[in-house]
């Protein structure tokens, strides 16, 4: 059986800076790949190609086994994969209502109504269910720059799962959230990913995190898969020990899987 | 070969020209993220200063040579005094606003001084032409240039050797590079950035008035000439990438010498080809030849 | 929604309400709208040596204090108030305050315009408020060539005499002419100018070769690079109908380089700068002054006084634009008061009108005749000269007159089919 | 939402019959006004998309032409069908130039859509076939060969304006509404999650670009109807500013915020210009600084705050 998504010698180079060297990756429906490794290994270079905010600079994307290489952002989207982001993109300076009609709005129309009000009883009880479902239905009237960060966050993944994705790309889903708020947070997320049955692969630097959710893990390191299979075989992995997680920061991640 | 000299040379002094203005506009935009109208009456400032100082003075009966240190003293007195109350007076209290409401405060600023120069000068030209004529012409392919048009290449290369070296080679001007390159990382850091806008700020002003005073002995100083200057400089600014003083240079000298060959070669083209260069330019790189770089983190 | 419609359309009543509140007028008052430019480039050359005259004048005329046949106090016996109005902004502002004028400050008549743009967009206004509108300064001959009105005169003669009489003197002056070249301003005035003084020296002077024209943009203020090709495409003479600050800040900038040495400039309007820039004129420099003006200006009662009060007063000599206020404002009261005398009374706009079409009058230029446009545009003689210093005092040599049947097209025909027909009809002595 | 409408509507009728009973010189300022708030609506969909024009002029004046030079040569003064013709034109050429256009941002959106007026401007002073800088004269409008007064004059193209605002004014106001409107905020704010959410930037961009193109197309026709005088001053850098001007005066918050700044930017003006004709800029610049610095929002803002008190 082919993967729902996967890569095949994906490269990207930045001049002459290597950000994503021969990345061969695949996804499969209902997976939680978590992916790790340190600031510069080419995480967020590999989400972006993936879903056509850099083009590759070679190499191939398939998804369902079509290419997708040379798609942009909103076709990407279109096709069934979506994304969250490390620094959650979201409308500051509007409410979270309003935030969400606009998802909404821009999401279910190709062609944009002039006439018809966005803000309907409908779409305003659609968006308060949305909300309701990741918790953050008392925010509703405020202003996203006054959220804190764990919200915008949640939010950002909830305008991502809007589409309903069939691939799901997370960029450091806890990055920025008070730490006694990450397993919630990712809790929250998980329901609804797993409701949905897309295949998920989240960027993590938090390896209790990746430990209670990922399936399988992937080590990255200088643009290259370093490592890809079971949490335990990759984490135990003497390379990944050295060049990501490095000894000191060894954690007991087998109590943690246990624990999930 | 007189025409291909004629071109240059017309090209070269006319980019000075528009460099000396552009100087303190970019400058003031790169740190303080202002595009400042108000650069066209600090010019007109510096014109009619730099205009009646050397009238007085020549009147009085002193050594000529003396009225190029009025031109000058003229423009560092009044640009800093004008640069002075406004930055303190107005623009202190108006940092933050977004940008385009910015360039609406400093053409409010603008309407303003247009009137207070009318007030101040009325309506009849000054003329101080003599520093112009003194320093004679010199000959080049059976054409006639003004010394002190040649003059002012060197000062215009001065004022931009000047500025490279006080933005690269003193402390100031590194703390001031550091303001231009992320302003909230350089206040973090402890760097006074109030202090870095106010120093800018006049320095910008002084520029402006700069270029008035050196302009005014080949002109006839009178209302409106500080409006007329304005777009021109942004065009050259805008070519070259907002708040780069190398783009500045460079915008200066290819919108000169574009000039001065539509003059030479195809004179109906005058009037377009400055909007003709900045269409051009912007459509192959959109932020101008010099952008300062802004990555966006996703 | 409610409540804020009422707020709004409460604040908006009051606006309209104190807007509509007019000033009371004094019976005995003539209301005299006067529109010059008081800010921007042309003021310093035009608008407010207009205005100055205009203010001289008026307060001479109220005062009784003027020779035959301007010595009736005011227009008609009535006090003269001004109310000046700047003439930035562009046609439709001005078509704008024109209106103003009229129904909100309720003036009798209006004496202005320098700008050919406005004189083009405001007779409409004029028309439909039936109000009598004097055009002053402005040059360009469409005004009543494009249309006829019968509220509208102008007093002032058209621009296309300065450029034909140019080329009559430049023929005169240089027998052996064979180039020319132009500058020009990049706007109506100096692509008019240029057409009308190349097209009739064309006929005068038969294969006359143009070896540059330069249009810079108006304001420019830097003629380097244009000087520059004026002097590697050399030409015996050299066009110009720059004005105020553009004009001088060429003619410095030509004479530093030397650009008028081994060529003539003709500078159309370069009679108001022959005090300012004593020193920097080139000898033999031509220079017209838009009409009979200023140093042209016949030796007259009129302009003897003009002359003498207005250097009393602002201490410097007046310039053409100062004349042709005074010749608009001499108009309008001499029509006025011959209509009056007419009607025996006040009399009604009409009656002001009928007696200003063809009226012949002196004024400190010399005759006006308003004798083209059906009795609403003047013509006068055009006058060149030579600038000297020789005497230590600016003054002008080689002075030749050109009568208006001259330089002027006949009624009924455009400027600029007369000069394309070669001029036909013109009375040259 | 209905009701708001009939609102608008019967305001607009109200504005319509004031006509009758004002004085000249206001109906024709009121005039100018309306057409420049339509101007400004325009720009105001472009700033509610983070995008200040400074080269509105552009479709001012070449919607100005098209109902003068078409005047002419087609000899109609149906001002309907002139003004039909300038908005086609307007959005025709916004067409081609929206495309460059949409891939610039803040102050570059700003130098190149001026670039594009002023080289507007270049052409018509070159053209001595439409009067260079002088420009020419339009002939006064009619509808179908009628006027209110029997003889062509200013309350035609009064109610010719008041018309066009009206119906404007309702059109943006619920455009501001629908996800188109809101699409606008959205690019402003980020445009990284609008691609994201599947919708495209650009086409959002262009879409607004060409609206405001038709909105300045028709404020321009209505002014050369009105003023009965065109020339090229209309497509100047400074017009286009004074139409930013006016924008922020009267605040972006709200589609009547154009409209109220128009009418107080022009009567401050007029007031200026008579009060104190020597110094008129310097009031004009002290009542814009006054309002950037004392009503942020524009003068909408006051009408907001009124209501706001009054409800709670």
């Amino acid at each position: 059986m082919s993967a729902l998504l996967e890569t095949r010698s994906l490269a990207r180079n930045f001049g002459a800076v290597t950000a994503a060297a021969d990345i061969d990756v695949s996804i499969n429906a209902g997976e939680i790949v978590g992916v790790i490794g340190s600031n510069g290994a080419g995480k967020t270079t590999f989400i972006n190609m993936v879903t056509g905010y850099l083009q590759p600079s070679s190499g191939d994307i398939l998804f369902k086994g079509k290419s997708i290489v040379g798609k942009n952002p909103r076709q990407v989207m279109r096709a069934g994969i979506c994304r969250s982001f490390q620094v959650a993109q979201l409308f500051p300076e509007l409410t979270v209502l309003d935030n969400v009609l606009i998802a909404y709005g821009l999401m279910q129309h190709r062609v944009l109504p002039m006439f018809r009000p966005l803000a309907t009883g409908n779409s305003i009880k659609q968006a308060e269910n949305l909300l309701q479902e990741y918790g953050i239905e008392s925010y509703l009237p405020e202003k996203v720059m006054t959220l804190p960060q764990g919200v915008r966050k949640l939010l950002d993944i909830a305008l991502a799962m809007l589409r309903e994705p069939e691939v799901l790309l997370l960029d450091e889903p806890t990055s920025g959230v008070a730490i006694d708020d990450k397993f919630d947070l990712m809790d929250t997320v998980m329901q609804a990913v797993r409701k949905s049955g897309a295949g998920v692969l989240f960027v993590e630097h938090d390896m209790e995190v990746i430990a209670r959710y990922s399936t399988r893990l992937i080590a990255f390191y200088d643009g290259r898969v370093l490592a890809d299979g079971p949490v335990a075989e990759v984490m135990d992995n003497e390379k990944v020990k050295e060049l990501v997680t490095g000894h000191h920061l060894e954690i007991d991640y087998k109590r943690e899987v246990a624990h999930a | 070969m007189k025409l291909v000299i004629a071109m240059l040379m017309d090209g070269v002094i006319y980019a000075s020209w528009l460099f000396i203005i552009a100087a303190g506009l970019t400058l003031i935009y790169g740190v303080m993220r202002i595009l400042n109208m108000a650069h066209g009456s600090f010019y007109a400032i510096g014109a009619y200063s730099g205009a009646s100082l050397v009238g007085f003075y020549l009147a009085g009966g002193y050594p000529p040579w003396g009225a190029y240190l009025m031109l000058l003293g003229a423009a560092i007195v009044s640009g800093a005094l004008v640069g002075i109350l406004i930055e303190r007076g107005l623009l202190r209290i108006m940092y933050g606003r977004d940008e385009v409401v910015m360039i609406l405060v400093t053409y409010a600023i603008l309407l303003i001084l247009e009137d207070v120069i009318k007030l101040i000068w009325g309506v009849d030209a000054y003329f101080a032409y003599q520093p112009y004529t003194l320093l004679g012409r010199t000959k080049m392919a059976g054409i006639s240039f003004a010394n002190y048009d040649i003059a002012l290449i060197f000062v215009a290369a001065s004022i931009c050797f000047l500025l490279w070296w006080g933005l690269n080679r003193t402390r100031q001007g590194k703390l001031l590079q550091a303001v231009i390159h992320d302003r909230d990382t350089a206040a973090f850091l402890g760097i006074n950035v109030t202090k870095m806008f106010s120093i800018t700020f006049v320095i910008g002003a002084v520029l402006g008035a700069l270029a008035g005073s050196l302009t005014a002995p080949g002109i006839s100083v009178m209302p409106g000439i500080g409006v007329e200057v304005i777009i021109l400089a942004f065009a050259v600014v805008v070519i070259g990438g907002l708040g780069s003083v190398g783009g500045a240079l460079m915008g200066a000298l290819i919108v000169g010498l574009a000039r001065s060959a539509a003059v030479h070669l195809y004179p109906e083209a005058e009037l377009f080809v400055i909007y003709g260069v900045m269409g051009l330019v912007l459509a192959f790189r959109p932020q101008g030849l010099f952008a300062i770089a802004t990555a966006r983190k996703i | 929604m409610i409540t804020s419609f009422v707020k709004k359309s409460t604040l908006a009543g009051l606006l309209v309400a104190s807007a509509v509140a007019q000033p009371v007028l004094a019976a005995d008052e003539y209301k005299l709208g006067l529109v010059t430019f008081l800010s921007g480039g042309a003021a310093g050359p035009f608008g407010v040596p207009a205005k100055n005259a205009a203010d001289l004048v008026l307060e001479t005329l109220n005062a009784g204090g003027l020779p035959a046949p301007y010595n009736m106090k005011g227009i008609n016996g009535r006090t003269i108030k001004p109310v000046y109005v700047d003439e930035a902004g562009g046609a439709t502002k001005q078509a704008s305050e024109l209106r103003n004028l009229v129904e909100r400050q309720g003036v009798d008549s209006v004496v202005g315009y320098i700008s050919s743009g406005d004189c083009l967009a405001v007779p409409a206004v004029a028309e439909e408020l039936k109000t009598l509108t004097v055009l002053f300064d402005c040059g360009t001959p469409r005004v009543f060539e494009d249309s006829s009105y019968q509220y509208v005169f102008r007093t002032g003669p058209t621009a296309t005499m300065d450029n034909v009489a140019a080329s009559h003197y430049i023929k005169e002056m240089f027998p052996k002419l064979d180039s020319v070249s132009g500058i020009n301003q990049n706007y109506s005035f100096g692509h008019e100018s240029w057409a009308d003084f190349n097209g009739s020296l064309n006929k005068l002077i038969p294969n006359v070769e143009v070896t540059t024209k330069q249009f810079p943009k108006i304001y420019a203020g830097q003629y380097g690079a244009e000087i520059s090709a004026l002097m590697v495409n050399s030409a015996n003479v050299i066009h110009s109908s720059f004005w105020g600050g553009d004009m001088e800040a060429f003619l410095l900038q030509g004479s530093a380089r030397g650009l008028f040495e081994d060529q003539t400039a003709v500078l159309t309007t370069g009679e108001s700068a022959m005090y300012r820039l004593e020193g920097q004129i080139p000898e033999g420099t031509i220079l017209g002054g838009r009409g009979p003006f200023g140093i042209y200006a016949p030796d007259n009662a009129l302009n003897r006084w003009f002359r003498e009060a207005y250097i009393a007063r602002f201490e410097t000599a007046p310039t053409y634009p100062a004349y042709k206020m005074v010749q608009g404002i001499f108009g309008l009261k001499l029509a006025t008061e011959k209509a009056a005398e007419k009607v025996k009374g006040q009399p009604t706009t009409e009656d002001v009108v009928s007696a200003f079409e063809n009226l012949v009058y002196e004024g400190p230029g010399g005759t006006v005749s308003m004798n083209m446009g059906n009795g609403h545009q003047a013509s006068m003689e055009m006058v060149y000269g030579r600038y000297s210093h020789k005497s230590g005092e600016p003054s002008v040599t080689d002075v030749r007159r050109y009568p208006a049947a001259c330089v002027n097209p006949p009624e009924g025909m455009s400027s600029i089919e007369w000069i394309e027909k070669g001029m036909p009809g013109a009375k040259c002595n | 939402m209905r009701n708001s409408t009939l609102l608008v509507l019967g305001a607009g009728v109200a504005v319509m019959a004031a006509g009758m009973v004002m004085p000249g010189w206001l109906t024709f300022l009121l005039t100018l006004a309306l057409a420049k708030g339509l101007v400004v609506m325009g720009l105001l969909l472009l700033m509610k998309a983070g995008l200040v024009s400074f080269g509105q002029g552009l479709y001012y004046c070449l919607g100005a032409y098209c109902v003068g030079v078409a005047g002419d040569y087609l000899e109609t003064q149906n001002a309907l069908f002139l003004m039909l013709i300038a908005v086609v034109v307007c959005v025709a050429l916004a067409a081609v130039i929206g495309l460059l256009l949409c891939r610039y941002r803040d102050i570059f959106f700003a130098m190149f859509s001026m670039a594009f007026s002023m080289i507007l401007y270049g052409v018509l002073v070159k053209s001595s076939a439409f009067g260079s800088s002088d420009g020419f004269n339009v002939k006064p409008p009619l509808l179908f060969g009628w006027t209110p007064t029997g003889e062509p004059g200013p309350l035609m193209a009064y109610g010719l304006a008041v018309t066009a605002v009206t119906v404007v004014g309702i059109f943006v106001w619920n455009y501001l509404r629908s996800p188109m409107g809101y699409a606008g905020e959205a690019v402003r704010e980020n445009e990284i999650r609008v691609e994201y959410l599947g919708s495209s930037v650009r086409r959002i961009i262009y879409i607004k670009y060409l609206l405001a193109a038709a909105m300045a197309g028709l404020g321009g026709g209505i002014t050369a109807l009105a003023a009965g005088h065109i020339d090229p001053e209309m497509a100047y850098w400074t017009t286009s500013g004074e139409f930013v001007f006016i924008a922020l005066m009267g605040g972006t918050g709200h589609v009547a915020g154009p409209v109220i700044g128009a009418v107080l930017f022009e009567l401050i003006r007029t007031y200026a210009f008579q009060i104190s004709p020597y110094t008129w800029q310097m009031i004009l610049g002290i009542a814009l600084l006054a309002i950037i610095l004392y009503l942020p929002k524009g003068v909408w803002s006051l009408v907001e705050r009124f209501t706001k008190e009054k409800t709670s």
